[in-house]
């Protein structure tokens, strides 16, 4: 029975999905707000954190398959570096060019400064860059805590 | 205008808590009082990056300092012990 | 009419900052753990309001986000200590 | 009085004094100072919106201007993750 | 299923109340009081549906009462009543701070509310009121122990103490809300 | 008119959570045990904090009437730093009160204490 008391456990799971929104809002509002990728990723991260301290880590950990995790994390990584060599293949040449940002046949998508700026779907790969950063940011925050808190944890058979 | 002397007076007395509350974490000598000292410097440390306008830094440090750090001191402080040696 | 608050804000400011002193020195003189983090609790709150205090003098709305984040993350430090004081494992 | 406390009463009062006079010496709220500012920001300032896209000139710099740096960040990321599991990862049987 | 959307719809309000001041959408005509752009819709329902799919079944659990129209007017009246509650408490926590009268105790009440959500929201809600501090509470029968920083000597008479003494009418009011 | 009213309420709001805040920070000094300090550092902050959020909203909403399409999101903002107090204070008080009994700090000149019998139970259990 690792885990806090009831009303801890109901106000963690209220809070929840409200610390997730947000922490996505910031990571998706990182070329317009303060914010980004890192900041977001934290801020997720921490929201999952506060389920494991609520809930405790032996449960946590029966609701997560850790290859699960390892492939969320590999995907941002290859994300990130998929966009950066996207820009040698589509744009000039160089490396984390922003080849999105006045796009030729994506008008409808990445308008780039078409509208004004101010709006979500400018700044052309940023945005998908802080998608990737942050994919990255949470899962590795969480696994830290994650398996510090069940290493140290005695399972039932255990002495 | 007279804001500008009320600034100044914000400006010095935030450091000088965030330097006592750093002072106190090495003074204490039980661990999780120094835990507990850290993260109120993290977290006076993040309203003086505010207050300094640095939101980037302020929502990092928030992130980081005010949740992760303290998790992790407080685990590694469960899985050894809690008194300081001398 | 006023045109904005500036400097009652500050002022209210500078008070906010004196309850955070107050609040530092039960972190000090405190007997026991649970009366440090009861300090360590009190400061939380009163950073986040001097957070909104900030925002609403510098007129820039985006920095009421960083007191949003502060009053949803502040709280799970004190679950991790309080868990450690229960002696529960995590 | 021993030549520690001594030494940690100096470091204190010098860090201190370090704060105080960066506190007193920083630029009043929101004022841009156009004349001693380095060419290089003077540059960023200037042209992110219209390069990238975007309003927050640190995002811009971080993820556009200096992108290997971020991927450097991430590559240290990586490997403290890595190492932490690799420490404390509990061995099924 | 119905979790999901419960939980997706939950999502959806909060991060529309997060990003209004767009241009496409507007409600109220020049006030500008609620508006918002295309893009951001679509990004909210897409980040919406990630939430949802990953918090479902941490932030639903079982019963959808909650979910009914009627509860939540129900729910505002009682701010009102906790709002006024908590003006008194605060006076009376003044009035204990500047005179140092204090006569504390740990006392048992047992409300006998069933669900989750009553028992935390009669927690707080008593945290949050004159005089009271929830401390524990017995995870079998829902009762809770209270730190009581005036007690009373009539309500020592039964065991366990009568709710009324403690709580005020929170009781009938969460009963009313959640049940 | 409407505007002075506003400024009336935001000078009077100010003032209500200054004093709290200020009284919360006088409690934690006076009282004497962990319960009675909870007592003033929940309920006087989180009373505080409603007060000058509050005031901010007001500003907010005049802003906004005034033609400053700022003052929504302003407003916005800060009813959902509210809500995030509400939510989460009395909950880290309840966890800090419960972790304080358990680790054994007795209740100062307790008249009763029904608690002190529950947790030698558990322990016997095991």
């Amino acid at each position: 029975m690792s885990g806090m008391s009831r009303i801890v456990k109901t106000m963690a799971s209220v809070t929840f999905p409200l610390a997730l929104i947000y922490g996505l809002y910031i990571i998706a509002h990182g070329h317009l707000t303060p914010g980004g990728g890192f900041q977001g990723g934290a801020v997720v991260a921490s929201a999952c954190i506060m389920i494991l301290v609520a809930y405790g880590s032996v449960w946590t950990m029966g609701k997560i398959k850790e290859k699960r995790l390892s492939a969320f994390e590999s995907l941002g990584a290859l994300g990130f570096i998929c966009l950066a060599f996207f820009g040698l293949i589509f744009g000039a040449n160089y490396f984390f060019n922003n080849f999105l940002v006045h796009p030729e046949g994506l008008d409808i998508i990445f308008n780039g400064t078409a509208k004004g700026l101010s709006n979500i779907n400018t700044a052309g790969v940023i945005p998908l860059m802080n998608f990737a950063v942050g994919l990255k940011v949470i899962v590795g925050l969480f696994a830290i805590v994650l398996v510090m808190a069940y290493a140290t944890t005695k399972l039932k058979g255990e002495k | 205008m007279e804001v500008e002397w009320l600034t100044y007076l914000i400006h010095i007395i935030v450091p000088i808590i965030i330097v006592i509350a750093a002072a106190l974490a090495v003074v204490f000598k039980d661990l999780i009082a120094a835990a507990i000292a850290v993260a109120a410097m993290s977290l006076l440390l993040s309203l003086e990056f505010y207050i300094l306008q640095a939101p980037d830094v302020a929502i990092a440090e928030a992130g980081v300092g005010a949740c992760l750090t303290t998790a992790i001191l407080i685990i590694a402080i469960r899985a050894t012990k809690r008194e300081e040696e001398a | 009419m006023i045109e904005n608050f500036a400097t009652e804000y500050y002022i209210v400011l500078g008070f906010l900052l004196l309850a955070i002193v107050i609040a530092l020195i039960r972190v000090i003189k405190g007997p026991t753990a649970p009366d440090r983090v009861v300090g360590l609790d009190t400061i939380n709150t009163i950073v986040i309001v001097g957070m909104v205090i900030f925002g609403a003098v510098t007129q820039n709305v985006i920095y009421i986000d960083v007191a949003i984040i502060y009053a949803l993350l502040s709280f799970i430090s004190t679950l991790f200590i309080a868990k450690y004081l229960e002696g529960g494992e995590f | 009085m021993s030549i520690r406390n001594i030494v940690a009463v100096t470091f204190f009062a010098v860090v201190a004094l370090f704060l105080i006079f960066g506190a007193l010496m920083t630029h009043p709220f929101g004022e841009f100072d156009e004349d001693n500012t380095p060419e290089m920001d003077q540059y960023i300032i200037d042209n992110t919106q219209s390069e990238t896209g975007a309003d927050n000139v640190v995002t811009a710099v971080v993820f556009d201007y200096r992108g290997f740096d971020t991927l450097g960040e991430a590559t240290v990321l990586f490997t403290a993750v890595a190492g932490v599991i690799l420490i404390f990862r509990r061995v099924k049987k | 299923m119905l979790a999901f959307i419960v939980t997706f719809v939950l999502c959806f309000v909060a991060y529309l109340m997060l990003t209004t001041g767009g241009a496409d959408i507007v409600f109220l005509g020049d006030w500008k009081i609620l508006s918002w752009d295309y893009a951001e819709i679509i990004f909210g329902i897409i980040l919406s549906l990630i939430v949802a799919i990953v918090a479902r079944k941490i932030f639903v659990k079982k019963s959808f009462r909650m979910a009914n129209p009627v509860r939540w007017f129900v729910f505002i009246g009682y701010l009102f009543y906790f709002f006024y509650e908590m003006t008194k408490a605060n006076f009376d926590v003044a009035y204990r701070v500047i005179t140092g009268k204090i006569n504390p105790g740990i006392v048992r009440i047992s409300p006998d509310l069933k669900t989750d959500l009553g028992i935390t929201m009669l927690a707080n809600s008593i945290t949050l009121t004159p005089g009271t501090l929830s401390v524990d509470i017995d995870e079998d029968k829902n009762d809770l122990y209270i730190h009581w920083i005036n007690v009373k000597k009539e309500a020592l008479e039964d065991k366990p103490v009568n709710c009324k003494f403690v709580c005020a009418n929170f009781e009938k009011w969460v009963r009313r809300v959640t049940e | 008119m409407l505007g002075q009213i506003a400024d009336i309420l935001v000078y009077l709001f100010l003032i209500l959570g200054v004093f709290f805040n200020l009284l919360a920070g006088v409690g934690l000094l006076r009282f004497p045990d962990v319960y009675t300090r909870l007592h003033a550092g929940t309920k006087c902050t989180t009373f505080g904090s409603i007060f000058i959020c509050g005031s901010v909203i007001i500003f907010g909403v005049r802003m906004w009437l005034m033609g400053d399409t700022n003052g929504s999101t302003l407003t916005i903002h800060t009813a959902g730093v509210l809500i995030a107090i509400l939510l989460t204070n009395p909950t880290g008080a309840h966890a800090i009160a419960r972790a304080a009994h358990r680790s054994g700090v007795k209740p100062f000149g307790a008249v009763i204490d029904d608690l002190a019998e529950k947790p030698a139970k558990k322990e016997a259990e095991k």
